[in-house]
């Protein structure tokens, strides 16, 4: 078995993840890249059980299983959280998230009594 | 051989308290029904916790869960640290949130349950030994606080703060999944003690590439947690949404959280000269630029992100110092732990402070509001103010703010240890811009008040921020109490 | 030595600094009960400078050898600074004349600072700090005089200079007077940058301030010879020496009692004899002389033609100061410094006669001009009379003070000239020599001028009902007359011309500072043309000013040459101009560095926080983009390493 | 190239190119039914590699639940059926990185791994890996049972915005 | 504990609780009279230090510093940090005088406060806690300490320019504490690259290098000088300071000059030159340029300044241009005349800052252009402005003189074609001093009274004789007794010189 086949899938896998994540708007799809992304990573662990010798056999299984545990109940509250927000907002364009505050709204002759001072 | 590992139920005490306060909880929220009970229950769930980890902490280290040489649980001197400190941070930040819960839109239940889930996520995460727990006791320290940060009902600043915090917290989670896992198909082995001594020997394995990447992944993906630069933009939009005990909490015992996994993995597991350069790097940017751009916030708990964010960077600057072999030699390397160790105690300390006096100054279930409504808060409220002056000058690192000044001096000191002088200097620069915003904020805590009304302090926030103001004086007079238990 | 001599001397100084010290502490202002300040003003002011005179003549009658004692005042990394008296008879002397005429000013001032007769203002509202500053004057010129030790020296030079400050800027009618003071107190402060390096030279070199110490070490040449050039730096600004000589002209807006001061005894005088004091270093710095002396030949003249020219009394008096100075060093740089002191003596006899006497005119007449004087022989009698003694005595009429003092001069210029006697070149004595006796043919021309336009002819004012001045005033010139007239005698008295031995000087010969030899009579006829000239002139016209025979020169001459106009281009100016755009830069290069890092920091935090007013995928793209670039940079290390 | 070798090579294709269709197709729905194929391929892959309990893990979890839940977001959320337009942001820089990623990680894999060969293990049967995880790794076991819970209970929490009312009439009433 | 021991504490300790004092004790006069009090004590108590054993009797070398009375207690072991404090020659002319200054400005205060926001016994405390710092400075005999202290000073100090001060208060306080923590920081990575090569913090065992490789010292030198420049100020690092000054209140000026610059010379002479001499000996001729232009520059933009606190400010650039340039001869003489130089600048110019104060407060405007002839309507303030001019251009007789004529001297004495320009320049900015001296003289004093001036009354209050006689005094005593300072000094400039290669 020539381990390099499916370690390069998963490579590839992760790079459509983050393309995925990257590109999408829709807080679902990008979702979905995420769990090709957490796919690449079980690949992976499940390949690597194969080439090395571990101290523990199947540790890399063991891993991928609490990976995939793990993925299902951050979906779980991903969703429940992106389903609070589409009730507040009707929409669950990401690109609509904003990080900053909005842009200040004081006029400049204000500023030195805040902010300057 | 019996079919489950043995287990050292005294070692693992701690755990068993944090996540048997979880379960009281639950339970109590569903038998009893009352919120006021669910917190005591909570509360003493969480000093239990605290003093059930110092107590095993000072019998000596424990180990279980080994399998041979290995374990995957070790309960010494940084675990019970870790597990005292976030147990008792978890505390302030019940106390803090007495107002949030009382102003009975937040479930009481559920909230305290969280948030004492993520206590177990935190107190397992001092002492886990592995890659697996490590991870897994991260991600429960973590996730809950995805849906405390979400919890401001109807507010959409606290749905898009939740948001923001799941998605980039799930993509660096995956790039550090990511990185454990190409590191155990070079290695073979998940037990981070195992691990160090494997890229010790195996001078094959140091020299592929693969290996120093998954090493910088593995670094990368927990330098979210302490919102390193460029891991960062997440933090101040989180804090700003989240209620400000959650917003608290994040920068406090989340944060350090993230340390205590950074300092596990790249003390026991990575080798330094792999980790050092990526730490250096992103100390030295994390520090300079969130002490850039915190000179322009105008929101008081968005200054305090990225405050914390630069706070951060001076965590990290002392890992720095094993990018130079100079630093890579036992003592640097040990002064660099206990530098990173003791600033980020002094840190949490000082930042749970200030986030106390934000919470006293504004009203209940409100945000944190922008500067300008602090204005002359210290002339309506001198204890308060004088305490959150205090806080801040102690974040910036001055007199009479001893513990920060100490703090700054450790990371200084840990950085001469090993040669990192340049480090050092941007440290001491970047200390200066620090002191350019926190100034900022204090002067307009003493200036002419604008009129608004004054809000009385909930007793319990303002008996945290006492608690955490007097620990500060002490430990600014004592600061050997802190390097000692941080250097073990 | 003896403790009385000690006392003696340090009473000296000690009396006039505590009459100046206690009179500050006077209420200087118009006050209820400014009559009894004026009294007690009056009273610390005569008896400090009373007490210093007494001193001096006790010391006169009891110094016949050099004395000398000093304590450490204070040791700074192995340099001795000492608090030290040093006396001889030169010295003694020079006391004597300082506190004399101080005297004499002191008594002069309570009369001259009354409420004038053609001013309604109160002239002397502020009295007693202008006694007590008199007095302060006084003692740090004897401090210099009898001072041991150089830094102590400097001490009274510099506080001279503070108080020819003070006293000039006095008269607060004068809206020149300010700037006058500053510019006295500035152009000699930067001669004194010469003299405080000079000092360290030769300090440094002897590991010792003490001018005993400092006479004794043997320096190397080129030290020497820079430290005394150094040194005379600051002997030209204190002695109005060119091209230092600028101030004192102006410093004429001092009242004219300070004037006399400042002329006759103290400030202008101390140049003089601070050299005379280290004599044997300059002797053996040929090359010190030598500049010397070109700066005196100059001097000399210089003070003269300005004077010839000059319309307000107090200035032509002011120029003659210049060249009469020029006299003294000039006797200095030919290595005659007996000769120097003894003109300095009968200099500071005549020329405070002259001041005073000028005083009451100016009180008299109310004006200082000499084109608004005139005829007034007849009004003022005693004063005339005293003023010819004067201004004989300037010119150098045989008999009177001036004519053996000068003579002495001369001799000894002549003497360097054509025997090349003395320490300095010959060329340096030739100098010396020529420019001395064409100076003697102007002096004359311009004493003349001066005596016959204020006291000849008609008078110009018709208005004007002069008289002689009240007592207070009259009897300090009556009493300067008498030494103005006879001091030249005493120079035949062995005792008196011993004294003027000066330190080097131990050959043991006896100082002869009078030559009675056939070329007395050389100046004596330079001295007729020159008065005659002018008197000549005078006579085709009475009311017209003979200096209108000048011609062209006239202008020239009354602006001093315009070496006003040339320090105020090369220095004055620069100076500002450099102030101002050294403030230009400092403001906007230096701190406008610190605030555009200030600036800058907070625009790098807004163009940072820029990048993050966006939306929630560029925080997902910074993680990985990051994860990326780390991943990327570390492979890469690893590759290449 | 060994049998093993050719399936993982066509399993692997149709999973990175069922991926490549999840990222980049222009209906949501489809994208959920991409993921099904590109997560089964997955699971194909796990069996080749005798991790049997991780491919069966795998169908039940993902392709059962995960994907399922993902289906009902996307109806929940009132997306369109069709094609829609507004799906993607310009993508350069998505590009960039993902490919930049992707293609370095192959590119480091290959570098490590070569063309070597190995001889596959024991298969991974629930017995061998139920041992392993109560030999070895009970604790990560254990906590995740607490982040398990936390999950659920967070999950009902935000779906159900009463929850917080009731206390607070509670909080009212007391 | 001995009586030395404790009156060491006791110095440090007594402000401290005086500050604490003053701020809990209730009515705002009552605090400000126990601040006053406080202030008073810590005097009394720095007075009896010098009685300490001033020799040295053993046998050995002699070390490079013998405090009199030492206090040695651990502190922070993690951080080398030890309380350990001791006074000697160098060091107790300036407690004295900063204990000395402290008290006037608080009995200053006593009689009036500054207008501007907060209250009295605020702003006593204030200064009090000022002081702690600048007495902890000058008494700290361990690196680490020595920073500590010196740190302490830079709040309490923004908060008295920020609180009390003038129009543009805010900006000014924020520079000073910007620029001078980026001095400080300097100082904290100097102080450990000092102690992490030497592994101790201990002054007294540091003095003379330390063995300490060339390397390092010329490093440490580098960063404590700068720190300690910025302190002082040193040109080109200066520009807070006219700033700071110059929006300060009246008694936040006084200490700035009078003391609190003092921290960055003493510091040079004990830290940087004491722990990396070899560093210091290789920077002498920078220092020494540098300083030299400081003189000049500072008397050049004097010459052109137009407001009366921003000229004594800058006035202050030059002065310590002469500490400096002292400093940078590294010659007995030069050190001596830098201390010497110290106290005199500390003296006079907190005089002139009083008076500078008292001019501003009657005529309400600082500006040159609009004060003339105040010797007409106020000549006892005139006087007593001229009088602290004349000694401040170095009038030799007064204190002044000693620091700048010598610093000269040293200059000389260093000899050499750089050291003798220096010495050149040098003495030409004293005539430069003099020259804007004289134009302040003449704008403000003489002339005709402007209406700013015009309606003055002539008397001073009996608080502000009380606060100005003593520095009149001393600047007159220092002047004529330079031995008042510079006796107890000599021991230790030549101990300490002693062990400069």
């Amino acid at each position: 078995m020539r381990p390099v086949i499916p370690y390069v899938t998963a490579a590839l896998l992760f790079g459509l993840g983050v393309y995925g994540v990257l590109r999408r708007r829709n807080a679902v799809l990008v979702l979905m890249a995420v769990e090709l992304m957490l796919n690449a990573v079980n690949l992976v662990l499940v390949t690597a059980d194969t080439t090395v010798k571990a101290a523990l056999p199947h540790s890399g299984q063991v891993f991928a299983l609490f990976v995939i545990v793990l993925a299902a109940a951050e979906i779980g509250v991903g969703l429940a959280i992106v389903l609070q927000l589409y009730r507040l907002r009707a929409s669950v364009t990401v690109d609509d998230v904003p990080l900053a505050e909005p842009a200040p709204a004081v006029t400049p002759a204000e500023r030195p009594e805040g902010a300057v001072r | 051989m019996s079919l489950v590992q043995s287990v050292d139920n005294v070692a693992m005490l701690p755990a068993y308290l944090a996540a048997g306060t979880a379960v009281l909880v639950l339970l109590g929220d569903l038998l009893v029904a009352r919120p006021a009970v669910t917190v005591a229950v909570a509360a003493l769930g969480a000093a239990g916790t605290a003093a059930g980890a110092t107590l095993v902490g000072t019998a000596g280290t424990r180990r279980t869960f080994c399998v041979g040489d290995d374990c995957s649980w070790v309960w010494g001197g940084r675990a019970a640290l870790v597990g005292a400190v976030i147990a008792l941070l978890t505390l302030g930040v019940l106390a803090l949130s007495g107002p949030l819960l009382r102003a009975g839109r937040t479930p009481v239940g559920e909230y305290c349950f969280l948030l004492a889930c993520a206590m177990t996520g935190g107190v397992v995460l001092g002492a886990a030994g592995d890659l697996i727990t490590l991870i897994v006791a991260l991600e429960t320290l973590t996730l809950p606080l995805y849906v405390l940060v979400g919890l401001r009902r109807g507010s959409l600043a606290g749905a898009e703060a939740a948001v923001t915090f799941f998605v980039v917290s799930v993509v660096a989670t995956t790039v550090t999944l990511l990185g454990a896992a190409l590191l155990y198909a070079v290695a073979g082995t998940l037990h981070l003690d195992r691990l160090g001594a494997t890229l010790a020997d195996r001078a094959d394995l140091t020299d592929l590439p693969l290996t120093g990447v998954a090493a910088a992944l593995v670094v990368a993906g927990l330098a979210f947690k302490v919102a390193a630069v460029p891991f960062h933009a997440w933090a101040p939009a989180t804090y700003d949404g989240a209620p400000l005990p959650v917003a608290a909490y994040l920068s406090t015992a989340s944060k350090l959280g993230g340390v205590v996994a950074l300092l596990a993995v790249v003390q026991r597991a990575l080798p330094g000269d792999m980790t050092g350069p990526v730490l250096a790097a992103l100390a030295v940017l994390t520090m300079t630029v969130g002490n850039l751009v915190a000179l322009r916030q105008r929101r008081t708990v968005r200054l305090l992100a990225w405050s914390s964010v630069a706070q951060a960077g001076y965590i990290l600057a002392p890992l720095g110092a094993l990018a130079l072999a100079a630093g890579r030699t036992g003592d640097a390397r040990t002064a660099a732990y206990a530098a990173a160790v003791a600033y980020a105690i002094f840190f949490v300390l000082l930042e749970l402070a200030a986030f106390a006096a934000v919470v006293a100054l504004r009203p209940a279930d409100g945000d944190g509001g922008t500067l300008a409504d602090l204005r002359g808060a210290a002339r309506r409220h001198p204890w308060v103010g004088g305490a959150f002056a205090l806080a801040l000058i102690g974040l910036a690192g001055l007199p009479p703010g001893l513990a920060g000044l100490f703090a700054k001096v450790t990371v200084v000191r840990a950085l001469l240890a090993g040669h990192a002088g340049w480090l050092a200097l941007v440290v001491a620069l970047n200390a200066v811009i620090g002191l350019a915003y926190y100034l900022r904020v204090t002067a307009s805590l003493y200036a002419t008040p604008t009129g608004a009304a004054a809000v009385r302090p909930a007793r319990t926030v303002a008996l945290a921020l006492g608690v955490a103001t007097v620990a500060a004086v002490v430990i600014g007079f004592a600061p050997q109490l802190v390097l000692d238990v941080a250097a073990r | 030595m003896s403790t009385p001599t000690l006392w003696l001397a340090a009473v000296l100084p000690a009396a006039a600094l505590v009459a100046g010290l206690l009179g500050l502490l006077l209420p200087p202002a118009p006050s209820h009960d400014r009559a009894s300040a004026r009294r007690t003003a009056v009273a610390l002011g005569v008896a400090g400078a009373a007490v210093s005179l007494l001193a001096a003549l006790a010391l006169l009658v009891r110094v016949d050898a050099p004395v000398e004692a000093s304590t450490t005042w204070i040791d700074l990394g192995g340099l001795r600074v000492t608090l030290g008296l040093r006396l001889d008879g030169v010295a003694v002397l020079v006391a004597t004349a300082v506190a004399a005429v101080a005297l004499a000013v002191q008594v002069y001032s309570i009369g001259y600072l009354r409420r004038g007769p053609h001013d309604d203002v109160d002239v002397d509202h502020r009295y007693p700090p202008y006694a007590a500053q008199l007095s302060l004057f006084t003692a740090a010129m004897l401090t210099v005089v009898v001072s041991g030790d150089l830094i102590m020296l400097l001490a009274g030079w510099e506080v001279m200079g503070v108080c020819s400050y003070l006293l000039i800027a006095h008269d607060r009618r004068l809206p020149e007077a300010p700037g006058a003071a500053v510019k006295a107190f500035l152009v000699t402060r930067v001669g004194d940058v010469g003299f405080l390096l000079g000092i360290a030279l030769l300090g440094v070199g002897a590991g010792s301030f003490r001018i005993a110490d400092v006479l004794a070490h043997d320096y190397g040449t080129g030290t020497l010879t820079a430290a005394c050039l150094l040194l005379l730096a600051g002997v030209a600004g204190k002695s109005a020496q060119f091209p230092l000589h600028t101030w004192l002209p102006d410093a004429m807006a001092g009242p004219t009692p300070v004037s006399a001061l400042i002329h006759a005894a103290t400030m202008v005088a101390a140049g003089v004899y601070a050299v005379a004091r280290l004599f044997p270093l300059f002797e053996r710095a040929p090359a010190a002389l030598a500049v010397l002396g070109v700066m005196a030949a100059i001097t000399m003249l210089l003070g003269a033609f300005a004077a010839t020219a000059q319309d307000d009394i107090k200035r032509v008096l002011a120029w003659s100061t210049v060249s009469q100075i020029g006299y003294m060093t000039g006797a200095l740089a030919v290595g005659a410094p007996a000769a120097a002191l003894f003109h300095l003596l009968t200099h500071a006899a005549f020329k405070a006669l002259l001041f005073l006497a000028a005083g009451a005119v100016i009180h008299a007449v109310g004006t200082t001009l000499m084109s608004r004087m005139g005829g007034l022989r007849t009004a003022m009698p005693v004063t005339f009379w005293c003023t010819v003694v004067g201004l004989g005595a300037l010119a150098g009429v045989p008999s009177l003070s001036g004519f053996w003092s000068k003579d002495g001069v001369l001799a000894a210029a002549e003497a360097a000239a054509l025997d090349g006697a003395g320490p300095s070149a010959a060329w340096v004595g030739w100098l010396v020599w020529l420019a001395g006796l064409v100076g003697v043919a102007v002096t004359a021309w311009y004493a003349t001028r001066l005596l016959l336009r204020t006291f000849l002819g008609t008078t110009r004012t018709p208005l004007l009902r002069p008289h002689d001045p009240p007592a207070l005033l009259r009897w300090p010139v009556l009493l300067l007359t008498v030494p103005a007239a006879l001091l030249g005698l005493a120079a035949f008295a062995p005792w008196f011309a011993d004294r003027l031995r000066v330190p080097g000087d131990d050959t043991g010969e006896a100082v002869e500072l009078v030559h009675l030899a056939p070329n007395l009579v050389l100046p004596f006829l330079l001295l007729l043309v020159g008065a005659g000239v002018a008197w000549a002139g005078w006579r085709r016209d009475p009311a017209a000013d003979p200096a209108r025979f000048l011609g062209p020169l006239r202008p020239v001459f009354v602006r001093a040459f315009r070496l006003d106009d040339v320090q105020h281009t090369l220095v004055v100016r620069p100076v500002g101009a450099l102030a101002r755009v050294v403030r230009t830069g400092d403001e906007l290069g230096v701190d406008g560095l610190v605030e555009g890092s200030g600036r800058t920091a907070v625009e790098v935090g807004g163009g940072l926080a820029a990048l993050h007013r966006a939306a929630l995928p560029r925080a997902a793209a910074g993680v990985l983009a990051g994860a990326l670039l780390i991943g990327l940079a570390v492979a890469l290390i690893g590759v290449t390493s | 190239m060994t049998g093993a070798d050719v399936l993982l090579l066509a399993l692997g294709a149709v999973a990175v190119g069922a991926g490549a269709l999840v990222v980049a197709t222009r209906h949501l729905v489809r994208a959920g039914l991409w993921l099904v194929v590109c997560l089964g391929a997955l699971a194909g892959d796990y069996l080749v590699l005798t991790a049997e309990l991780v491919a069966w893990v795998q169908v039940l979890i993902y392709v059962g639940a995960v994907v399922v839940l993902l289906l009902f977001a996307v109806m929940l959320t009132r997306a369109p059926i069709g094609p829609s337009d507004d799906l993607d942001r310009p993508g350069w820089a998505a590009a960039l990185v993902g490919g930049g990623s992707g293609l370095g990680l192959a590119v480091l894999l290959i570098d490590a791994f070569r063309w070597s060969r190995v001889d596959l293990p024991a298969a991974g049967t629930a017995e061998r890996l139920g041992e392993q995880v109560f030999r070895s790794w009970v604790l990560p076991f254990e906590v995740l049972s607490v982040l398990l819970l936390a999950a659920l209970v967070g999950a009902i929490v935000l779906s159900r915005p009463d929850i917080g009312r009731r206390s607070a009439d509670e909080g009212g009433r007391q | 504990m001995t009586f030395g021991q404790v009156l060491l504490v006791a110095v440090v300790a007594v402000p401290a609780l005086g500050a604490l004092a003053t701020a809990v004790v209730p009515g705002d006069r009552a605090g400000r009279v126990v601040g006053t009090v406080a202030a008073a004590l810590t005097l009394l108590a720095t007075l009896p230090l010098v009685g300490g054993d001033h020799g040295w009797f053993g046998y050995g070398p002699r070390p490079a510093v013998q405090p009199w009375h030492q206090v040695d207690l651990p502190w922070v072991p993690g951080l080398d940090l030890r309380f350990h404090l001791g006074v000697d020659g160098i060091s107790w002319p300036l407690v004295v005088l900063t204990a000395l200054l402290t008290l006037l400005c608080c009995a200053y205060t006593l009689w009036r406060v500054p207008t501007g926001g907060g209250s009295g016994r605020a702003l006593v405390a204030l200064l009090l806690v000022v002081e702690v710092g600048i007495l902890g400075t000058f008494l700290a005999l361990d690196l680490v300490l020595f920073f500590l202290f010196f740190e302490v000073v830079l709040l309490p100090m923004y908060a008295v320019i920020a609180g009390w001060g003038g129009a543009d208060r805010r900006r000014a306080a924020r520079k000073f504490a910007l620029y001078t923590l980026f001095g400080s920081v300097l100082l904290l990575v100097g102080v450990y690259v000092v102690v992490a090569a030497a592994g101790t913090a201990d002054l007294v065992a540091l003095t003379g290098g330390a063995g300490l490789s060339r390397g390092t010292q010329l490093a440490a030198f580098t960063l404590l000088a700068l720190a300690f420049a910025v302190k002082s100020p040193l040109w080109p690092l200066h520009s807070w300071l006219p700033d700071a000054h110059t929006q300060a209140p009246t008694v936040g000026s006084v200490i700035l000059a009078g003391v609190l610059l003092k921290m960055g010379t003493y510091g040079m002479i004990r830290v940087a030159v004491g722990v990396a001499p070899e560093g210091a000996r290789w920077a002498a001729p920078v220092l020494g340029v540098l300083a030299v232009a400081a003189i000049l520059i500072g008397g050049l933009v004097c010459l052109a300044q137009d407001d009366l606190k921003r000229l004594i400010a800058y006035s202050s650039v030059g002065h310590m241009g002469f500490v400096l340039l002292g400093i940078a001869t590294l010659t007995a003489t030069g050190l001596q005349a830098a201390l010497i130089g110290n106290i005199a600048h500390g003296v006079i110019t907190a005089l002139l800052f009083f008076l500078a104060g008292a001019v501003k407060d009657r005529a309400h405007t600082g500006s040159l252009a609009d004060l003339s002839g105040l010797r007409e309507t106020a000549p006892r303030l005139a006087g007593l402005l001229g009088f602290a001019a004349v000694a401040s251009l170095g009038l030799p007789g007064l204190a002044g003189f000693w620091g700048e004529a010598f610093a000269v001297v040293a200059a000389v004495r260093r000899g050499g074609p750089l050291w003798l320009t220096l010495a050149v320049l040098a003495a030409l900015g004293g005539a430069l001093t003099a020259a804007y001296f004289l134009r302040l003289l003449r704008r403000v004093s003489h002339g005709r009274p402007s209406p700013a001036v015009a309606g003055l009354a002539p008397g001073l209050a009996g608080a502000e004789l009380t606060a100005w006689a003593p520095l009149v005094l001393l600047a007159l005593a220092v002047g004529l007794a330079p031995a008042l300072v510079l006796s107890y000094a000599s021991g230790p400039v030549e101990a300490l010189l002693g062990v400069v290669p």
